[in-house]
């Protein structure tokens, strides 16, 4: 059966079906169970900041979910331990602006350890992070750092754009023997739509076409899904037909459907909430430029936050986010 | 107690306007007027006012994500912080930084930080170009119990007691990190034991008592301008609103919030010394509450008349040198 | 006067020349002094692993010459605070992989001060680093993460490619008043060419023509470009005309020079040490199908290392590394 | 002392095999036969042999850098090991890994590590393992004084002792952070003291008594196997060579290395000991050491002929699921 619930719940049941399906299952963070099992008056668990989280503790207990001091690079570390040694974690790291306190044990634990022990390893790890910009939160809780996960050799990441793929993308993601960083948009989180109850997976890897269209192919991840979306409907009062593709994995990159889609239509625009260099808009400019050369009929267009930092004041963060109108001025300079 | 009665007024003036300044924001928020992630210090005024009433120009600070009274200790303007608030181009940052960046360099304010530890070396560094300038001056990081389980905490205090660091970290233990109760995550009483791993000096205040951190304050700002090295000042108190402006506080008991407001207040108990020792007159004090809660108006105001920032400045800042 | 030193000695004398000029400079490191002010028998300082800070903490004294802890994090961000009231440090990371342990400095504090304090503050940081692979370092010690840095707003990157620039490069690093990452890549380091003995500098944001050519650009920075040089060389032999530029700076990047090039020979290949995602690579190849769509003639090159860890065994690391023929095969893969 | 005959056998031939191993790769080295960034582990033998002989197939051990002693104590086979230095597809990590990445899970052993302090956290987690797993084991992290500035020991021994985990930090103290003395980076006599920043046990061992270690480790082990919590224990010894295979030493001088290696051998001592209280003979040692030199000469030479990885191999082992 299916309900309308948002992403946030997704997550949640996603959670609560992994737990009870599988023992080796444990859930750390900061605040996961929020003092929810502490014995006084008035200490119902907060379920994390945002919520997703909420109802764990009380049914499985601080041995599986457990409450971590603010102590990223220790949490980090020691789930790829326990990962190394036969448990599954998932990780709540807040935001993923905190990469910059817990990098090592993603970038140079969980993600070479298998192949610097000869394949004699796995790291079943998940880690669930909030993206993007969008809340007045200012520079450091709003980056969209999933490049850097992205281009890791040995890591897995995914990043959701509904409440069904929340749900089915995550439960891949903790069932992967793989170490997997699962994003969360701030953009999207509490956006809702039809997700089935029971136990479903959405492949990691796979790109989905959200829209066919012939004239040109958008490229979204994550909140700019909906951005692509709603430009497409825009371009299409115009008679200019676009293609949607909502990348889901960013790494590993489904390159064929993006070149599926960009040998029917020809021109390509990929807008990221993230900022310009190094990030999964060049990478997607550099497989039109070497794979897809021969399709394009067009200069790939780019929708990114510019090479600043997050903005805190409301008008600046609107300034510096991607969103319907720019993606149509993109589409038209290309014209 | 060392302090003149001018003194007694400006820490009075300090602690009055924190607290204003958070009520004041909270009610902004609850009415839909201000945005943004912001987290209170109210509750916690004696701790910034003991400890910036020892500091002069020489002298910096950093803080947290919770820095609104520090800023004002150390001498931030309301204005300027309320219109930086309020987002405009007026504000002490531009409207750029907001509450979890709030900043002035020139007040010795090396700004609020939202990365839980991350103002702990700020400071040290503040500290080592005091020693290499030979300045005279002390740099101190003010930062939770929960910063306190961060790295950055352990390799910045090991590095200023290495070095000898004109530092003072003051660690305001306020029982709670978020959600989660701080015992869940110290297995430690006193977080000052902590000095220890570092042979570093440490002390205990109570946090609620401004002249209880002041004096303790004032003994570890000496030590550093001395040359003696950083001292670890642990300072016991308790956060009044929820971690953020919006948190539904339904994990902690009304009853611990109710004891720490009415038995505990920092600026209660400030007045009933003051006054009961008769160094200031009640009425002194009123008339600071009415001027102070006349600024804030004021700065209200002005900030919700002032300027946006030009969407073109979003490009401006990032480097000094293009 | 000119002499032929490595780049090595070309960094010994920059910072020597840095700290002579301006007392707010300090170098920090571990081992920078290597208990070289120790009050014991035997303790010549060691000057850092590879030897860049010989000698600098007798000239200078342990005030401005400090042995850290191994406390990357603590010890860049106390930089950072150093660098915020009025000293200009420079610290030594001692390998770029150990980024992992000390990313928020960087990431958020020396790239977003400026911005977020309203531009009322400037961080004239600069971040020695070593990076790449061939010393059989393994997968911890041999990256080349200098995307991470180049991609955050805020940071400037360069690498030099010899010990000429090496020296003018990290003495407008130093001066500059934005915080620099300065990569030495293992590589060169060891590589001599003529360098004057005086002060000067390479600016910042300045792409080299390291060699004029008609028919292909060969975009390279660091140690790809003496490979670059090198297959420039065979290609020629085969009457293939290559022009080699040599980045210098990763960020900001110098598109103009790379675009002028590429007008020119309609081709180009781009040869980066790093892995490929998110990479410098990836950069270059949007910029030429975004700002340069018109030049091309052919599909953008790349030639970089595989999307893996660094393997130990030598001939793994062979494999892995880019080398003169990997880059000939691509030219002619374009042609 | 609670050791058989049989147990102390097997720990004279660990040791003898630790020390024999690092002296035959220094030579590999010197002779241009073996590259790579090797740390050898020669003078702490004692430590490794120690802690490890209270240890089974249940429990785990994390490593640093300097691993290989730690390897062959819990069990690693040397073959397997030296094929992996020379880069061989026969090595324990199929020659992808090397020293710095030597490990081998099927004996517990999850791992030199080239960055310093990282293996705290994985032991952490490994004990993590075993307590939700109820499996009875433990796990040991090995690490440096060096890393004892690193923010991921603050962390992981503030987690461990919060969750009370089955776990052992062994700090091996050898007075030296490559080429920086301890006393300039560590400002407490006693690492040990830095349990107490988490109400942890803690204790002090001789690093170059073997028998000193084993029964101290004893105790830690068996407070963690008991559900206690996890403890702290720091074992001053000495690195005899540099701090990597070609290191010229300049930093320190000879009469103190001189010092340790006449005075303090722990083979030596080990030695001494067990000869003299009659535990064992002589000559059952020199036959030990002739069965090491022969193993020794037998992996070498079998690495030396073992095949190179294939190329294609490069892709392989970077993901379990493509
Ligand atoms: C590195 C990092 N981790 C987590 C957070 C999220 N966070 C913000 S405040 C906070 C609690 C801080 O607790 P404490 O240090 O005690 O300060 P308090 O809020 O009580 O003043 C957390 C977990 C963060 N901002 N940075
Ligand atoms: C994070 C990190 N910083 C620095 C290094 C370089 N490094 C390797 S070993 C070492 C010294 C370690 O000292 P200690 O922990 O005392 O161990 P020991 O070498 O004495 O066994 C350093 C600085 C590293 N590998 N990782
Ligand atoms: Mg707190
Ligand atoms: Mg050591």
């Amino acid at each position: 059966m299916a309900r309308e619930i948002t992403v946030a719940a997704a997550i949640n049941e996603a959670l609560r079906i992994a737990l009870e399906m599988d023992p080796d299952v444990v859930l750390m963070g900061e605040d996961v169970a929020g003092g929810g099992t502490r014995e006084a008056e008035g200490t119902d668990e907060a379920g994390g900041i945002m919520g997703t989280t909420r109802g764990l503790v009380t049914q499985f207990g601080n041995e599986r979910v457990l409450d971590t001091p603010i102590s990223e690079m220790g949490m980090l570390g020691t789930a790829v331990g326990a990962a190394l040694t036969g448990l599954r974690p998932i990780v709540e790291l807040m935001f993923i602006d905190f990469l910059g306190v817990c990098l090592d044990p993603l970038l140079n634990q969980a993600s070479k350890l298998r192949y610097m022990f000869g394949g004699k390893a796995r790291v079943p790890l998940t880690v669930r992070t909030v993206t993007g910009a969008g809340m007045q939160s200012a520079a450091q809780h709003s980056q969209s750092l999933y490049w850097i996960t992205a281009g890791i050799p040995g890591l897995k990441t995914v990043i959701p754009s509904n409440a069904y793929d929340a749900k089915g993308l995550l439960l891949a993601s903790i069932r992967s023997d793989d170490p997997v960083v699962f994003c969360e948009p701030k953009g999207v989180l509490f956006d809702s739509c039809d997700v089935p109850e029971g136990d479903y997976i959405v492949p990691l890897g796979k790109a989905a076409v959200s829209r066919e269209g012939s004239d040109i192919t958008l490229v979204g991840m994550g909140a700019t899904v909906k951005m692509a979306l709603a430009a497409a409907e825009a371009l299409a009062a115009d008679g200019t037909s676009a293609e949607v593709i909502d990348l889901r994995s960013l790494a590993p990159l489904d390159e064929q459907t993006v070149l599926t889609s960009l040998e029917k239509t020809g021109r390509l625009v990929v807008v990221d909430e993230a900022t310009p260099r190094c990030g999964i808009a060049s990478d997607i400019a550099r497989l039109c430029v070497t794979k897809g050369f021969d399709f394009l009929d067009a200069p790939v267009g780019c929708v990114t936050a510019p090479h600043t930092p997050v903005p805190f004041s409301a008008i600046l963060e609107q300034a510096y986010m991607p969103s319907p109108d720019k993606i149509v001025a993109a589409v038209r300079e290309l014209s | 107690m060392d302090l003149t009665k001018e003194q007694l007024l400006v820490t009075y003036r300090k602690m009055r306007m924190i607290r204003s300044f958070e009520e004041k924001l909270s009610e902004l928020v609850t009415a839909g007027k201000l945005g943004g992630f912001l987290h209170l210090y109210a509750g916690q005024e004696a701790v910034a006012a003991g400890v910036c009433g020892r500091l002069d120009e020489r002298d910096y600070v950093s803080t947290t994500h919770r820095g609104h009274g520090h800023c004002i200790a150390k001498g931030v303007r309301a204005k300027g912080m309320m219109a930086e608030l309020f987002g405009r181009s007026t504000g002490v940052c531009k409207g750029k930084g907001g509450s979890m960046h709030i900043a002035d360099l020139e007040a010795g304010m090396l700004g609020a930080n939202g990365i839980v530890g991350a103002g702990i070396p700020l400071a040290t560094g503040a500290a080592l170009t005091c020693k290499v300038k030979n300045t005279g001056g002390v740099a101190v990081a003010f930062f939770g119990d929960g910063a306190s389980n961060q790295g950055q905490f352990h390799e910045a205090l090991n590095m200023a007691a290495n070095w000898k660091l004109p530092a003072v970290y003051v660690v305001e233990n306020n029982g709670w990190g978020e959600f989660t109760p701080t015992e869940f995550v110290v297995p430690v009483k006193d977080i000052a034991v902590r000095a220890d791993s570092y042979a570093m000096r440490s002390d205990i205040a109570d946090g609620n008592d401004f002249f209880d951190v002041y004096e303790k304050a004032g003994l570890a700002v000496e030590a550093a301008r001395a040359g003696e090295g950083p001292t670890l000042l642990e300072c016991k108190t308790y956060r009044y609103y929820g971690h953020y402006v919006g948190d539904p506080l339904a994990y902690r008991s009304k009853a611990e919030a109710e004891k720490w407001k009415t038995e505990r207040d920092p600026l209660d108990a400030f007045e009933s010394r003051v006054v009961g020792d008769a160094m200031l007159e009640a009425e002194e004090l009123r008339r600071i509450d009415g001027e102070v809660t006349a600024e804030l108006d004021a700065a209200v105001e002005a900030a919700e008349n002032d300027p946006l920032p030009d969407p073109a400045s979003l490009y401006e800042d990032v480097y000094a040198q293009e």
